[in-house]
């Protein structure tokens, strides 16, 4: 049952040292506050999992706080790479991490069968792709009606989902619209959730019957961080700080330029 | 080369042209998106554009940055989860045409966007798949746009991300695939496509000003060229000014160029 | 490609003797019109499929439109029984009923299937019932990563699915809100899909960007029909008429009042 | 037996009290309706009540008469499609308690909503198993309400829609569930309860003005007591003020009684 807690609270009753974190918002709604909350609290050897390693895993990455990454797609969407990762990667700094690597069908099937309570989940999906002499987990299933060889992947359920939304209403009810990427099931499919937030409100004001609201009883924690999803943005409340994602690129090409900008911008400053 | 427009220009054109009214696209980012607009905004006004984080027939009035813009949402018939669109509308058979970009790209159109380099211990460590391998096997057919260098269309794939046409012949049919794969590709010197026996990418149009030569060389393979290979029509003022004015809309509102 | 065509046509170019039909509607937006020029154009030996077969059902098996059924729950909600399906399955009238029976988890999911293009959908289902001594559709599938065994039910793929909707646009996207059912599964699973609708707009407007919408090319016939899914309800436009449904249960306790009221009702009458 | 009240409304009220403001029930229509909402109306007012029709958290004014009514929607927090609601919502773990008919059940409460007589040429064909299958296995613990009789409490089910017990003892973990099953029976005469180790339906507590010989003839097997039998407490004023207040606007809303 949800409770609303300070940011620093939720992330420190609910993220411990190992845990594997899913972090979630595609483009849109990416928690980041939660992210630097997670870099302040100096956490260690995550397995972090997310469709779109976005800047935001790159800080954690090169932050240290990440023994593994699990993705389907890690760059600095419509500007290049993303160097922290990168640097992980090919030159195990600060530490060697482990990728586990999926397509984004699969990714977002395996979030599906951790919501839905399955162990795994079939596709149609990596016909003839490397992905899967890379990676042992992804297998076959057989159809059992036609006989038809597929590919299966199993269940995401992450210790811990993070997302950002617009709002909640003072039970903990959560809110969230525009793109949703795979956030419902990043909840669901986690054994804990956190939900950050623009602002409390007296009534969710759904727009229609069928937006995408998280009952309290679906949610462990949530924090008002009005701002939260910034450089990403919140449908409604604030833009994508596009200028920001090009300079990151600058910003984090070089180590030391990196981790005076963590000094900066995340570790001295509390939300 | 004629002057007054860019060979990128030249590719991003070529690439509208194969579009019509009726399709739905799977839109990259990028120049698969600015040609997926560019031919919403001239000849087939009634194409449908779908971009991975769950818009449908979005019609945006900047090219988006990132797959998950604002944009993209605000101007779209509706969204979905991102789930469901793989799942119903990629998965279910329900995209005509989908579009590839590619690190690197061989002879059969298949593509590599993971790794330069061994896989463990990469030289470069590319973005990754994404819903690349996917799209290459769940759309009715897939169109390619990459830059016509000796390091992108390669000899052989340092890793083979996205299937196209494997080892050619039919050797996609032997996997299962019922749809046709890679038909085209669009780079800014030429046109190719598949010789229908062996799948073998075969060069049936050059752009104004490019010479077989040019293509020669900077093709990592032997490149075959089509009997009766076409000269692929400049483009023309209309779609410049259309593509020109996407361009320069993307810009102010990204504050930078796009 | 969607078009706009009176619903006489709509039926006439999409249903033959002998098909597959899914008329879907989950108490809400069930497409009674539809149902009923069904039965004015004679058509013989279908295959419905429905979650549950309402009113509409009973009168299209009564009618004798139908050669089998795949359903889950078949029942006049909160009055009683369908007088005319168990007739058919008790006594052969107006001719046998073959029956495939599953649960609405099992139905839902073979939608699920369908929509997602998918041979067959696992799901944690039929522990211990006896539904699956009875229905050979129902198999085992097993976890290549868990070992667990689960079940297994085969997409529905029908040759028709038919909804009510509250509007379409000029170009034939069609909005449904409101209580959405399996309407956007049956459709995306089905060879061709029908859709009545209260009315043509010019916009649609969607109360918010997560309406489900049904885009003009996955589907193939728009009819407007006012008052489609009467007896049952549209949200935003009319009730449910449940004074009917409690009627219905004396109308269809008799064959001959059955017929005579369908005669009256549906034969005499078109839209 | 006393008067002024019915055992109907007995029936409902003894089930409502079994339900908590933390609980979140899979309901379904007739008297699970009324016992969830006569709950959530009087000391359990943070229940969450999802119905299959896809409704979450719903706070119907007057009880529905069809799972998927208007009401239900228009007073939920939120409506989701009816495969998310199998998939996600009850399949995915999320409800404490469900809710459960039955036109048979055993002792072991076994549940049969399909066919009396013959599968294949019934008797009397039931509505079927509708959604009981799954939340009999997938909810963390399933309440029955059943009128109690020998033709509903039966020695031998004629068919097993909806798993319970079983043959009893162990035999749900045998099957690989881990939910807890059929915990409480509420019937028109009494509340059973299935015995620790058996899982045998033992009778816990009689309503007013019901004898033990009351039970043992309305009943299909040799019907067992617990030690220390309970009287159940009779309806309170406030609670058939609140259900009689209910079904009142029911029949109002519905023309006619529900």
């Amino acid at each position: 049952m949800a409770t609303i807690v300070p940011l620093q609270e939720a992330i420190a009753t609910t993220v411990a040292d190992g845990d594997t974190v899913a972090m979630e918002g595609f483009t849109h709604l990416i928690p980041f506050a939660a992210g630097h909350e997670i870099i302040r609290q100096g956490r260690r050897e995550l397995t972090l999992v997310r469709m779109t390693p976005d800047l935001v895993y790159d800080q954690l990455i090169g932050a240290g706080c990440a023994s593994k990454l699990v993705f389907s797609w890690g760059g600095n969407p419509g500007v290049g790479s993303l160097h922290r990762l990168r640097d992980a990667v090919e030159h195990d700094w600060p530490g060697p991490l482990e990728l586990e690597e999926h397509s984004h069908a699969a990714m977002a099937n395996a979030y599906w069968a951790g919501a839905a309570g399955l162990p795994f989940a079939p596709l149609r999906g990596y016909v003839g792709s490397d992905l899967r002499d890379v990676n042992p987990r992804i297998a076959e299933v057989t159809c059992p009606f036609t006989g038809e060889s597929l590919a299966a992947v199993p269940a995401l359920r992450p210790d811990v989902a993070i997302i950002h939304a617009q709002r909640a209403d003072r039970d903990g009810n959560v809110l969230l619209e525009g793109i949703v990427g795979v956030q419902k099931e990043a909840v669901l499919a986690a054994a804990r959730a956190v939900v950050t937030v623009e602002e409390i409100v007296d009534d969710l004001a759904a727009p229609s019957p069928n937006s995408i609201v998280l009952p309290r009883w679906a949610v462990d924690a949530v924090a008002v961080v009005p701002g939260g999803a910034r450089p990403s943005y919140t449908s409604g409340y604030y833009d994508r700080d596009n200028a920001f994602y090009r300079a990151w690129d600058d910003i984090s090409r070089d180590r030391d330029r990196f981790t005076a900008w963590i000094a900066e911008h995340v570790r001295r400053e509390a939300p | 080369m004629t002057t007054g427009y860019s060979p990128s220009e030249m590719m991003v054109v070529a690439a509208s042209r194969a579009l019509s009214s009726d399709d739905v696209c799977f839109v990259g980012i990028g120049a698969p998106s600015a040609a997926c607009n560019l031919a919403r905004l001239t000849h087939a006004p009634g194409i449908s554009l779908v971009y991975e984080s769950g818009t449908i027939d979005t019609r945006p009035d900047v090219l988006p940055l990132s797959i998950g813009d604002g944009e993209l949402c605000a101007t779209a018939l509706t969204t979905v989860p991102v789930a469901e669109m793989f799942q119903y509308w990629l998965q279910g058979g329900r995209i005509t045409i989908g579009f590839l970009g590619a690190a690197q790209l061989d002879r059969f159109a298949n593509i590599n966007t993971t790794v330069i380099g061994s896989y463990d211990r990469p030289t470069v460590r590319l973005p990754g798949g994404g819903g690349a391998p996917e799209i290459a096997s769940a759309c009715q057919e897939t169109y390619v746009i990459a830059r016509h260098t000796p390091r992108v269309l390669v000899g052989m794939l340092d890793f083979v991300t996205s299937f196209g046409h494997g080892e050619g012949g039919d050797h996609r049919r032997r996997l299962g695939l019922t749809t046709r794969g890679p038909s085209l590709v669009v780079t800014d010197l030429c046109m190719l496509r598949p010789d229908d026996e062996t799948k073998e990418l075969t060069v049936v149009s050059l752009h104004e000003g490019v010479d077989p030569a040019d293509v020669e060389e900077a093709t990592g393979w032997p490149v075959r060229f089509a009997p009766g290979v076409e000269r692929t029509p400049s483009p023309t003022d209309d779609e410049l000014t259309v593509l020109r004015d996407l361009h320069r809309r993307t810009e102010l509102a990204h504050g930078g160029p796009a």
